[in-house]
């Protein structure tokens, strides 16, 4: 387990979920490739938190204060950030694919193109 | 591995396997079976021994929960209960699980077989995954995780999971109203139920559950009684116990989401419903009641035990006594009840603890007397508030005025003599 | 070296079930059954965080995605027709899986290519105890001192790999608060804003 | 609401709470109900037609098994029809004990639908079990009368078939102190558990104008504060004899119709009293040489109602001077007290549908005869 094959597993699931996006019509199926991508983000972050040390740390001449600690866990905290974003996302998301699928009883992206010019 | 080693029954095994000098040398006489070197193939071995020493405890102290349970029932119910099989009927269970294992095995035509197959499974392993970090003695535990109470909240949300799964594979109408059901209580009872447990966190610093075992040098039923009754009435919501007990509502659902299960799936499913009932308990007895600690005079897995069986005897007296609630009273109670109330409990917490940061234990006796006090108010007036909508209807029964029919008596007599026509 | 075998065969295994499970869930053509997978991956994720020693972030992705994220959308799923084969793709399927497998490639090459910094190369022996070993706080004129604990004592703080729940909690309200703040109004306006859409809806 | 769309469920006819075998075609908006579409039938068993091939006093025992928890009144009702249409004078202490059978009866039938209300409600059977508990003891009486304990067949034309045996009277004495306690145990369960109150209170309210188009009967109606009793409005028997209260509510939801029953039991007891201070000794029945066993009564047809437990009881007899009678009709009161079930559970929440339908206390032996 090192830095690289976690950026390698980061990173292709990141590119599945992007794939998903991409090529899926359905929109819950959007939903969920787009919650795969967040997963790709909360590793890499997560694994970099682990496997680099931020600056602060590599100054030799610098006092290690807690400060300087905490700073070594920023992944943490941004994938805590991620999750809670991904959570109030998903719950808005759905709340518009039931209106969308009362609109039009469908959940189709194909159908909903009225903004077109 | 410094964790794992506090750990009494995991340390037995590893030292009588392989006998290191390090984590074994100062407790005593070890066998040492296997040479050094093999400290992998000890470290496996143990971990499986422990872990299946666990799960079949824990399917021990089911099928004794469920015989104690019905011989309560029947105490409560004026009736004997189960006593044929065995002394006092403590085989009953087993038949039960026999019977049930010879069952036929149906899977409907309209079914997702996969995933109809795939629930049970998943309904069972975050119930016995629970268990893993309760501490039921003193160092008998599977693993002390740092995140240990989070973890519990966490893993018992995926039961949700498992309903959903459930109630949609079986492809049956009746099975998707309970898992409808089951996601609206369960979602909206782990916020009250998570937050109940923040006045906790913060009395004992931290989330591991053996740190607050120790933490408690008196109970925290004394200082947290908001925190308690929420996480009770959340857990039982959790669990799918009276008053909450939505999604097997027997009366309109039949079983609910378990309506097209047969055989030992069905049977996993009833096991996972009395095992979280008796992970509920476990919680609640660590969390709330001092877990393993106790006066000296008994052994530690003894109080425990005798804890556990005290808030399980609590569950079971209120799943024999109150009806049902309807879904919309549930959720308002969990929005408009319970929610408050776990913000009342916060806030007193944090205002003692920034009042005395480090209380001695006759410091936390005051605190415990004001905490009931606010305790007993506090439920009073969000009880009166929610029940604003229900009055009596007796009021205005004295001066009922009939409604104006049938006055008069009836004088003909409805004899009516005739002839017959052929 | 036990301890790293196993977390290395651990990693290598939920690697291939999440890279697998991720496959189901773009091309499963049963809506419900995919978002059962997406469950699935969330759940490996978070045994790749508890390999990464990141507990309290392993345990709020289960909270999060599996008992709550999962759990809208198969209800949702519940609420929309034609489940079992509804999920279609569209007509640019080709060209999107090949631009990500480009996408992918290069995100690969540009993650070899870049030199990060290695745990490695931290020498300060106060850092390395703070981050994985033993440690004493010594308060000193307003800063926070480290200093690595030789003997075990009561008073000795574990790594903030080890313990992260802490840290993470001291740097929320430290160093992250105003994100905190914005986390929290977000929430509260998607709430709001959900609710709103839907109850514009039951007017009508 | 277009928002979400109705899902047709079909509850029954095998379902833990349907009290028997009754279907229900219900149409639900999220938990809403919108349509129901009751189906019965399936306990159908012909008795109309079987009573046609029996004689007057064999077609009593199918009128046991019409409405099994309250044969003694099913028994009551049929043997008033025999008698208006034979011209058969009873002997008064066979009346008197009939009556305080009959009301005996009423009380061990409205104990189970109370102790139902609660199971519907969703408690694990506590309840239901204390007043089946009481209602066993009601049961007993009925063994010492006449040696069954439900499907009784003790009423013949003119009285009842044997006297009670001596120990009848002091067990007698000893349910009827007991039974005021039982209801007191009840009414306490039903009037100050804060959950049985809010889930019932307001809930499938019907208007007395409604429930009399609809010929309803019984507690049901007097819940609506519809004061209409048959022993008081048409006194059969001695009831004419006697005092007693006719309990009245005038909320007419799940609530009352409950509370109604228990009070109603309440005032049964009264008229056990009541019965007991009255009778005296003498034959139970006329001799076989005024009433012969097999009964040819003269062409004609009579309707004879009573007040049962569940409303007005009725039977319609025709007859063409045989020994069994030409047609016979039953006005089965949980047959009509159903016709409303519609306007009860629309509007309402599925937990409330089978608590709405268990008020009516209805027994599916009688709706499908």
């Amino acid at each position: 387990m090192t830095l690289d094959s976690l950026l390698i597993l980061s990173a292709a699931v990141f590119c599945i979920g992007l794939y998903g996006i991409l090529s899926k019509t359905n929109i819950v199926s959007t939903i969920m490739s787009i919650e795969l991508m967040f997963n790709g983000i909360i590793i890499a972050a997560v694994s970099f938190s682990r496997f680099t040390p931020s600056a602060l740390l590599m100054n030799n001449s610098f006092d290690v204060s807690s400060f300087a600690l905490n700073t070594a866990l920023s992944g943490h905290v941004f994938g805590v950030f991620i999750i809670s974003i991904a959570a109030a996302e998903s719950a808005l998301a759905l709340a518009l694919v039931f209106v969308m699928f009362n609109k039009k009883s469908s959940v189709d992206i194909v159908d909903f193109n009225e903004l077109k010019g | 591995m410094d964790m794992i080693v506090e750990n009494n029954i995991f340390r037995f095994i590893y030292c009588n396997l392989v006998n290191t000098n390090e984590s074994c040398s100062d407790f005593g006489n070890f066998l040492g079976i296997l040479p050094l070197g093999f400290e992998w193939l000890a470290f496996l071995i143990s971990g499986f021994l422990l872990c299946f020493i666990y799960i079949n405890g824990i399917l021990g102290a089911v099928i004794l929960s469920i015989w104690g349970e019905r011989r309560l029932y029947g105490r409560f119910q004026n009736r004997s209960g189960p006593n044929r099989w065995g002394p006092m009927g403590v085989f009953t269970s087993t038949a039960d699980a026999i019977k049930v294992m010879f069952k036929e095995d149906v899977v409907p035509v309209d079914a997702d077989k996969f995933l109809f197959n795939l629930a049970p499974v998943l309904m069972v392993f975050p119930v016995f995954m629970v268990f893993s970090v309760i501490p039921v003695g003193i160092g008998t535990f599977v693993v002390d995780l740092n995140v240990g109470l989070l973890f519990i909240l966490a893993v018992t949300s995926l039961s949700g999971l498992a309903v959903v799964i459930a109630s949609w594979a079986s492809g049956n109408r009746i099975s998707i109203f309970s898992g409808l059901r089951a996601v609206a209580v369960l979602i909206s009872y782990e916020i009250p139920m998570a937050l109940s447990l923040v006045g906790v966190l913060m009395l004992s610093g931290t989330l591991s559950l053996n740190g607050i075992v120790e933490a408690q040098k008196i109970p925290f039923i004394l200082l947290q009684p908001l925190g308690f009754v929420v996480f009770f009435l959340a857990s039982l919501a959790e669990i799918n116990r009276t008053p909450f007990d939505l999604t097997e509502a027997e009366s309109e659902l039949g079983a609910g989401y378990l309506n097209d299960y047969s055989s030992m799936k069905f049977g996993i499913f009833f096991l996972a419903e009395f095992a979280a009932t008796i992970g509920a308990s476990a919680v609640i007895a660590t969390v709330f009641l001092a877990g393993w600690k106790g006066p000296e005079i008994l052994p530690s897995h003894i109080w425990f035990g005798i804890k556990l069986i005290l808030v399980l005897g609590l569950i079971v007296w209120v799943r024999m006594s109150w009806p049902r609630m309807r879904i919309d009273q549930i959720l308002h109670l969990a929005w408009k009840g319970l929610f408050e109330l776990t913000l009342i409990n916060i806030i007193v917490t944090t205002i003692m603890i920034s009042i005395k940061p480090d209380p001695s234990v006759n410091e936390m006796w005051i605190m415990a007397i004001i905490n009931w006090v606010i305790c007993i108010f506090s439920l009073i007036i969000v009880s009166k508030f929610l029940n604003r909508s229900v009055k009596d209807n007796f009021s205005n029964l004295k001066n009922t005025t009939p409604y104006p029919v049938g006055t008069e008596k009836i004088k003909s007599s409805f004899i009516n003599k005739k002839e017959m026509v052929n | 070296m036990s301890g790293n075998f196993f977390i290395d065969i651990t990693f290598w295994v939920v690697s291939f079930l999440i890279i697998l499970g991720s496959f189901y869930v773009v091309t499963a053509r049963n809506i419900f059954r995919g978002a059962i997978g997406l469950s699935f991956v969330f759940i490996c994720v978070a045994i790749i965080f508890f390999l990464l020693n990141a507990e309290f972030l392993g345990v709020v992705q289960i909270l999060v995605y599996v008992g709550a994220v999962s759990v809208l959308i198969a209800f949702a799923v519940m609420f929309i027709k034609d489940v079992v084969d509804g999920s279609k793709y569209s007509k640019y399927r080709l060209l999107s899986a090949f631009l990500c497998s480009f996408l992918f490639f290069v995100l690969i090459f540009i993650s070899q290519v870049t030199e990060w910094n290695s745990m490695d190369s931290i020498e300060n022996e106060d850092a390395l105890a703070g981050l994985e070993g033993f440690y004493f706080e010594e308060s000193e004129s307003g800063s926070i001192l480290i200093k690595k604990a030789e003997v075990l004592s009561d008073g000795v703080n574990k790594g903030v790999f080890i313990n992260s729940t802490l840290s993470i909690g001291s740097s929320l309200i430290s160093n992250f608060l105003i994100p905190l703040q914005v986390i929290g109004f977000i929430l509260i306006s998607a709430l709001i804003g959900s609710l709103t859409i839907i109850r514009q809806r039951r007017k009508q | 609401m277009p928002s979400t769309q109705p899902v047709t469920v079909n509850l029954g006819p095998q379902h833990p709470s349907t009290h028997g075998v009754f279907r229900m075609r219900v149409t639900f908006d999220g938990e809403e109900i919108v349509d129901v579409e009751p189906v019965f039938g399936y306990l159908h068993r012909g008795s109309e037609k079987l009573a046609e091939e029996r004689t007057y006093t064999q077609v009593l025992t199918l009128t046991d098994r019409m409405d099994y928890v309250s044969s003694m009144l099913n028994n009551q009702s049929y043997i008033l029809a025999v008698e208006k249409l034979a011209n058969v004078e009873p002997s008064p202490r066979g009346v008197w004990l009939r009556m305080i059978a009959s009301e005996l009866q009423r009380i061990a039938s409205h104990l189970v639908a109370t102790g139902f209300l609660i199971q519907d409600l969703g408690a694990l059977g506590t309840p239901l079990i204390y007043s089946m508990r009481q209602r066993e003891y009601i049961l007993d009486l009925f063994e010492m009368l006449c040696g069954a304990r439900i499907t009784n067949s003790y009423l013949r034309p003119g009285g009842v078939y044997m006297d009670a045996p001596e120990e009848f009277w002091p067990a007698l004495d000893k349910v009827l102190l007991d039974v005021p306690h039982a209801f007191d145990e009840l009414e306490e369960l039903l009037s100050a558990n804060e959950i049985i109150k809010s889930r019932t209170i307001g809930v499938s309210i019907l208007s007395p104008e409604s429930m009399v188009n609809a010929s309803i009967t019984g507690p049901m109606l007097r819940a609506g504060g519809v004061d209409w009793d048959l022993r008081h409005r048409n006194p059969y028997d001695f009831y004419d004899q006697i005092n007693f209260h006719r309990p009245l509510h005038n909320s007419s939801d799940n609530f009352a119709r409950f509370w109604v029953r228990i009070q109603e039991a309440r005032e049964s007891v009264k008229i056990i009293r009541q019965c007991i201070d009255k009778i005296e000794p003498g034959p139970v029945r006329p001799s076989f040489d005024e009433v012969p066993r097999l009964l040819r009564p003269p062409p004609g047809d009579v309707y004879s109602a009573i007040e049962g437990s569940k409303g007005e009881l009725g039977f319609y007899l025709v007859s063409d001077g045989g020994i069994a009678p030409y047609r016979c009709h039953v006005r089965a009161s949980s047959l009509i007290n159903l016709t409303l079930l519609r306007e009860m559970l629309i509007g309402e929440l599925f937990n409330d549908l089978f608590v709405s339908f268990g008020s009516i206390d209805l027994n599916m032996g009688e709706v499908d005869r």
